[in-house]
């Protein structure tokens, strides 16, 4: 945003003023929200911030916001609500007091939004100063060489903040997301199926076929019988490998036979 | 019996000489790339050390010399001279560009602080969007303060030995400008007219921000 | 010496005094990771300096202190001095990242102190290994609580001082609150369809501390 422009302005060049508006409209990404761009507004003044008439500034600002949609360019709400202050503002400081009314004085909330730009600005000004010093690792620098001298080797476990932070933000968004409870009524685990063959194995001395050595009661239901079926093969591939039976399947699909090894 | 009685109650032997001390130190500043607080020199020391003296000994010791003593909050590091930098090509490391918003968040928690969230949007008008504060605790320039006992309980933010390690600062009362800005009122917390103190801590910002929830 | 001419053929400046020399390899020497070479030196300073001769005033300024200049083959570095190694022993730390488990139980106990094992594997939704907890207790991070008044009596667990310290943070009570962790982007998701994001921050802050309603 050229500076001058707002000089032109202030001085009711019609062709300038528009020129500026749009400038302004063009650069409004530029901005950091209302306040920054009533900052703006006030240096164009070029005066002391304390003796900015805010009156002034509020009309640029809500001459802008017209413009802005006349050309219907979508506004953050920030900059709406702060043409909103503005106006009740602006009427404030237009109309005479009216003594039934209580509340702050015009005055006092002008005052109070060049108090606020002036801090705006003075931060600014100190975050340029803290840039400007000199840093470490740009204009001054550490020990590159830390030494190791003993050979004493302590571990030390660390971690940071933002580790315990989003370690604790995992935990508790996960119940968030749990995707369902699982029914554990219709599941055979491995282990039990493991256990109740290793009981069961001594009866096996030809080959039977696998599916006869499903439990009571889970032969019916698809879902359980499934489930105990899976959790019976896996338990005799396990017991095969431990070298206590064998397994066999004539073809694919075919019915799977068991019988304990002989040694 | 020594002839002046260490400060210390129960040590044993004598302190070392200050010279000796003063050698201590500066081969456990030395032999560290961060800065060492002065109660952890002490425990690395033999009994009896006062490395607050030997440490204003070695200060003046370096004094005008390509590396520096520098006082960091409650630690002490070697750093080298700011106007030697320009030898240091090799050892620079890229710092990773902030942002205009978190610069000045950044500069608002160091002059303010302890701060809020709601008390930094006030400030700088628009509401901080999210990485801003993270990074800034990624770089450890930045930590929470105690919360703010006012309704909500707010935590702040406060800024830490690492940034003033950073910026070569002594500490946060060193800041450039701060006793002009605290002078001249800007660092008083002010509520707009009409509204509560209170309101403005808690995070409500009045009719003129968006609250950020 | 400054009064004499630079050697140096073809500078066209002439070379720094000798005194600014000695701090130019003082900070070089001081900064680099490895051992510089003379060369080296030669080549980063400016034009017309002489480093092996600032090295011999800069090795004879630290006779007797606490770290000397040494030669490393072809290299000069500063090392400790030899009498002085027993200081060392801290910097031999070895670091390492605390664990998934451990960390995740770490936050739960600081989010929810006084906390038992029962409950900490009821969040955690696995059970706690016997290492976990004794190795927080190693750190001093966590300690023994209060016993809780229910049932078989079980300890609980509360972060340490120690802890505090560690984390850079002034009570358990200044930790962003889950709304704080989301506002801040350390918390990525949206709630549950059906559960209210303020019934949940505040769940969490309400049993968190009891003294706090």
């Amino acid at each position: 945003m050229d500076e001058d422009a707002f000089d032109e302005v202030a001085a009711h060049d019609p062709v300038s003023a528009r020129r500026a508006a749009e400038a302004l409209i063009v650069d409004v990404d530029g901005y950091e929200g209302p306040l920054d761009m009533l900052l703006t507004l006030a240096r164009g003044q070029k005066v002391d911030l304390r003796r900015i008439s805010v009156l002034q500034m509020a009309e640029q600002y809500l001459a802008f916001i017209e413009q802005a949609k006349a050309l219907r360019i979508e506004l953050a709400a920030d900059y709406l609500v702060m043409a909103a202050w503005l106006a009740f503002l602006k009427s404030r400081l237009l109309l005479p007091p009216d003594p039934a009314q209580d509340g702050p004085s015009g005055e006092e909330l002008a005052a109070h939004l060049a108090f606020q730009l002036e801090r705006l600005e003075a931060m600014r000004a100190a975050s340029a100063r803290l840039m400007a010093r000199d840093q470490r690792g740009r204009d001054f620098f550490v020990r590159g060489l830390t030494e190791d001298v003993t050979r004493i080797r302590k571990v030390s476990y660390t971690a940071t903040l933002l580790d315990l932070m989003q370690a604790y933000a995992r935990i508790r968004t996960r119940d968030d997301f749990r995707p369902y409870i699982m029914d554990r009524e219709s599941v055979y685990t491995m282990e039990d199926a493991l256990e109740r063959m290793r009981a069961m194995i001594g009866y096996a001395g030809d080959w039977v076929e696998l599916s006869g050595w499903l439990p009571e009661g889970w032969q019916l239901d698809p879902v359980r019988r499934r489930a105990a079926t899976a959790a019976h093969f896996a338990a005799s591939l396990e017991l095969v490998k431990q070298g206590v039976l064998d397994i066999r399947q004539g073809d694919m699909f075919a019915p799977i036979h068991i019988r304990k090894r002989t040694r | 019996m020594p002839a002046d009685p260490p400060p210390q109650e129960d040590s044993l032997f004598e302190a070392p000489p200050i010279g000796e001390q003063e050698r201590m130190v500066e081969a456990i500043l030395f032999a560290s790339a961060e800065p060492v607080r002065v109660a952890e020199l002490n425990a690395r020391m033999p009994h009896g050390c006062d490395a607050a003296e030997a440490l204003a000994h070695l200060a003046r010791r370096y004094e005008g010399r390509g590396v520096r003593l520098v006082r960091v909050g409650e630690a002490w590091a070697f750093r080298t001279a700011p106007d030697l930098g320009f030898l240091m090509q090799k050892e620079t490391v890229e710092v990773r560009k902030l942002s205009r918003a978190a610069i000045e968040t950044l500069a608002i928690i160091a002059y303010h602080q302890p701060v809020t969230r709601a008390e930094i949007e006030e400030i700088r008008g628009v509401s901080l969007s999210r990485g801003t504060i993270d990074q800034l605790l990624e770089l450890e320039w930045i930590r929470f303060g105690r919360r703010r006992m006012t309704p909500g309980r707010p935590v702040t933010y406060v800024v830490t030995e690492g940034f003033l390690d950073h910026f070569g600062l002594e500490s946060a009362r060193d800041l450039p400008g701060l006793k002009e800005l605290r002078a001249s009122g800007l660092l008083d917390s002010r509520p707009m007219p009409g509204t509560e103190e209170d309101d403005l801590a808690e995070g409500a910002q009045g009719d003129m921000f968006e609250d950020e929830s």
